[in-house]
């Protein structure tokens, strides 16, 4: 699959340079980036400066959905590791019925939401994940997570069994990129889109063993 | 048969959950070939031929010259072409940028001022009516844009550039919902744009008729609604980026059937 | 060339001569009851009845109620009712958990067939109703229940 | 004035089906506008149907039919040139008359 995807790339880029060999290749960099701060304005909360990437989204979008060299993948994927912040009282858990809460809630940093608090963000889980059984109107972007907690043994979260499994949820919460550079998943902690207390809630709809989603 | 055989190895796979995604699935597709006779959007196609052939703005003349790509006054076919590159403004144009051009050349209207007025405002309901109507002029025809203008190419470079542009405080691009087969955001199938991802799915389904809101939605107001949506600044109406994508996706939809205007969620 | 607007508008024009001059005949004699606030008001099947001048209904499978069993979207949500049954005076189309149940009320005559579809606007996943009134005074009813989901990114 | 319906009328045997769009807005009455203002009630109440000028249905609605409307409903007798005739009034006594021919 990746062979062929990187004949017909090899193929595209042959034909790309039998063009340039007639008129000067144009220098897309540079058109890019006229192009994109000539069609944006700000709107509300969403101003131009939201059109900025950082290290990882510029490498990401250079890639055009391929997967990028471990050598660029690594810094990145380390750098975002060291962001993530654990909960300062070192409870990860908080109430699964504000997770779903939450999970269910779509709003949040769009030119039309007043504030971009994290007060005033939901999730947006569902429109990925499929989360509880009840809820049947789910996306199917990011994995299933329904018996997240229970496909991974946790049966106490506080336990030292658990910690690891629930570490590395919290940070896939805080910092997505700390495990695949370019996942598709918000960087909810380290984005400021969510506060700690919210990604409790989170943390508690799909690894606390009352959830419905581990029943 | 193939897709068969794999969606019964997924149920057998994943169990129930899997099971019951089908069933709301098919519930889906029920309630949309049910709403599929009487598209409100015939209401605005009658409109837009109403528009084309009226003598209308400060020159009192009708669009009936307009040039879309196929020759002055050819509707038939010229959807299904653009965006495209025109000699006489020397630009890469969607139909509703080369409409606003035809507005102000042959109508006098002013045309950045009607670029500037809020959706479903004034001029812009114009919009809807005419982009209604030149569509569904080219309903069954297959998307089939040309490339042989170098401007065309770099365009088609561009779009495919600004697809892939992560940015926003949730780092999506285009391509975060619309670069993989199969995929759903809640109940909503998600089209791959970065190929043709069949008849009348995607780039071929605009303009549409949106049953959440009773709105016609033009290729920009879809366009619009998906950078709000990916938590992105405001793009420009007939802005480049968002012609740039037009030519990406529609380049990219080659040989696809045009359903437009079609009946949206 | 007539465009399809003109020629609507010319047969809507024309139509509202024929109407001026009386020959709707059925306009004319003004067929139709006054507009039934109180029906429309109504917030439960007794009510509605009571308002309507019938009594209770009752379930028949001689009534089809048709829709969809998941609504993608309840700003419009297809639904039908119909019954073969002969002597049928209205057929009503109603949501339950709407803040008033009625949507639709069609009196029926000799040259229409006891069967319409139209569209209803559903605040939240509810049964609806097809009711048949029949002339000698039964009242029949079908439901069905309609999920509707949520939009698609919530936003 | 509103902006006309769109009718189509299809003869099969004896039975004729009539499906009819409906330019309207069809505002419940229960939102309200950005400014928290409610937006008042504006909606469709009447529709009566027609064959070569004769009445045949009537019907009353309320503020719950879709934005748009659709209506279907089956003549029995009509044929291919017989003319359907449907006229709307709405709570503020707009009115709209539109008419086709069976094909």
């Amino acid at each position: 699959m990746k062979t062929r995807r990187l004949v017909i790339l090899s193929a595209f880029a042959a034909l790309v340079a039998g063009c340039a060999s007639m008129a000067p290749t144009p220098d897309y960099d540079a058109l890019m980036a006229q192009m994109m701060s000539s069609s944006f304005r700000d709107e509300g909360i969403a101003k131009v400066d939201r059109l900025q990437q950082d290290e990882a989204n510029a490498a990401c979008s250079k890639a055009q959905g391929a997967a990028l060299p471990d050598s660029v993948a690594n810094p990145i994927q380390e750098a975002a590791l060291k962001s993530v912040r654990m909960p300062a009282d070192g409870v990860f858990l908080g109430d699964w019925r504000e997770g779903e809460k939450l999970a269910q809630n779509g709003r949040g940093m769009t030119w039309t939401d007043k504030s971009a608090a994290p007060g005033a963000n939901g999730g947006n889980c569902y429109n990925c994940h499929q989360i509880t059984q009840a809820e049947i109107s789910f996306g199917t972007i990011g994995p299933s997570l329904y018996n997240y907690g229970k496909l991974r043994g946790v049966t106490d979260p506080r336990s030292a069994a658990a910690r690891p499994v629930v570490e590395y949820t919290w940070t896939k919460l805080w910092n997505a990129k700390a495990y695949n550079a370019c996942s598709g998943m918000p960087r909810f902690g380290h984005g400021g889109l969510l506060d700690e207390t919210q990604l409790k809630h989170l943390m508690a709809l799909i690894l606390d063993p009352k959830s419905p989603v581990n029943q | 048969m193939r897709h068969t055989l794999i969606i019964a190895a997924a149920v057998v796979l994943a169990g129930p959950a899997l099971a019951q995604q089908k069933s709301a699935a098919d519930g889906i597709a029920e309630y949309r070939a049910m709403l599929a006779d009487g598209n409100p959007a015939e209401l605005f196609e009658a409109k837009g031929e109403d528009l084309w052939k009226k003598k209308r703005g400060p020159k009192n003349a009708s669009m009936e010259q307009c040039d879309l790509g196929k020759g002055q006054g050819v509707v038939k076919g010229a959807f299904v072409e653009l965006p495209r590159y025109f000699a006489d403004t020397a630009k890469v144009q969607d139909l509703e940028s080369r409409l606003l051009t035809c507005m102000e050349r042959l109508q006098g209207f002013d045309a950045a001022a009607i670029a500037k007025t809020p959706f479903g405002k004034g001029e812009q309901l114009s919009m809807e009516g005419l982009t209604a109507w030149i569509s569904a002029e080219s309903r069954g025809l297959k998307f089939n844009l040309p490339q042989a203008h170098a401007d065309e190419r770099k365009t088609y470079e561009l779009g495919k550039r600004a697809f892939f542009y992560r940015g926003g405080p949730y780092d999506f691009s285009c391509a975060s919902c619309h670069g993989q087969p199969d995929k759903r955001i809640r109940l909503q199938d998600l089209p791959e744009l970065t190929r043709n991802p069949g008849n009348g799915v995607g780039f071929a389904a605009w303009p549409a008729y949106r049953v959440s809101s009773g709105e016609m939605w033009s290729m920009q107001r879809r366009l619009n609604d998906c950078y709000r949506q990916q938590r992105f600044p405001y793009p420009g109406y007939v802005s480049d980026v968002t012609i740039a994508l037009g030519v990406y996706m529609g380049v990219n939809a080659q040989g696809a059937e045009s359903i437009a205007p079609a009946l949206k969620r | 060339m007539q465009t399809r607007r003109e020629m609507l508008s010319r047969s809507a024009q024309v139509a509202g001569m024929l109407a001026a001059l009386g020959m709707f005949p059925g306009m004319a004699t003004a067929q139709t009851a006054p507009y039934n606030t109180a029906a429309f008001d109504a917030k439960t099947m007794a009510e509605l009845m009571k308002s309507l001048g019938a009594g209770a209904p009752v379930e028949s499978k001689d009534v089809t109620i048709t829709g969809p069993d998941i609504a993608e979207n309840g700003a419009v949500v297809p639904v039908g009712a119909s019954t073969a049954l002969p002597g049928v005076k209205r057929m009503l189309l109603l949501v339950e958990k709407n803040p008033a149940m009625l949507s639709a009320l069609f009196d029926v005559g000799d040259a229409v067939e006891a069967n319409f579809s139209t569209r209803v606007k559903m605040g939240q996943s509810s049964n609806v109703f097809a009711v048949a009134m029949m002339n000698d005074g039964k009242v029949l009813y079908a439901a069905k229940e309609v999920k509707v989901t949520l939009g698609g990114c919530g936003g | 004035m509103a902006d006309p319906m769109r009718i189509r009328a299809q003869a099969a045997g004896d039975k004729t089906t009539v499906r009819v769009l409906m330019a309207h807005e069809m505002e419940t009455g229960q939102r309200k506008d950005a400014a928290g203002k409610t937006i008042p009630a504006w909606f469709i109440q009447e529709v009566t149907a027609q064959l070569n000028g004769k009445t045949v249905l009537t019907a009353q609605w309320g503020p719950s039919v879709a934005k748009n409307p659709f209506l279907q409903f089956n003549l029995k007798g009509a044929k291919a040139g017989d003319k359907i005739g449907i006229s709307w009034v709405d709570n503020k006594g707009d009115k709209r008359s539109d008419e086709a021919t069976v094909s």
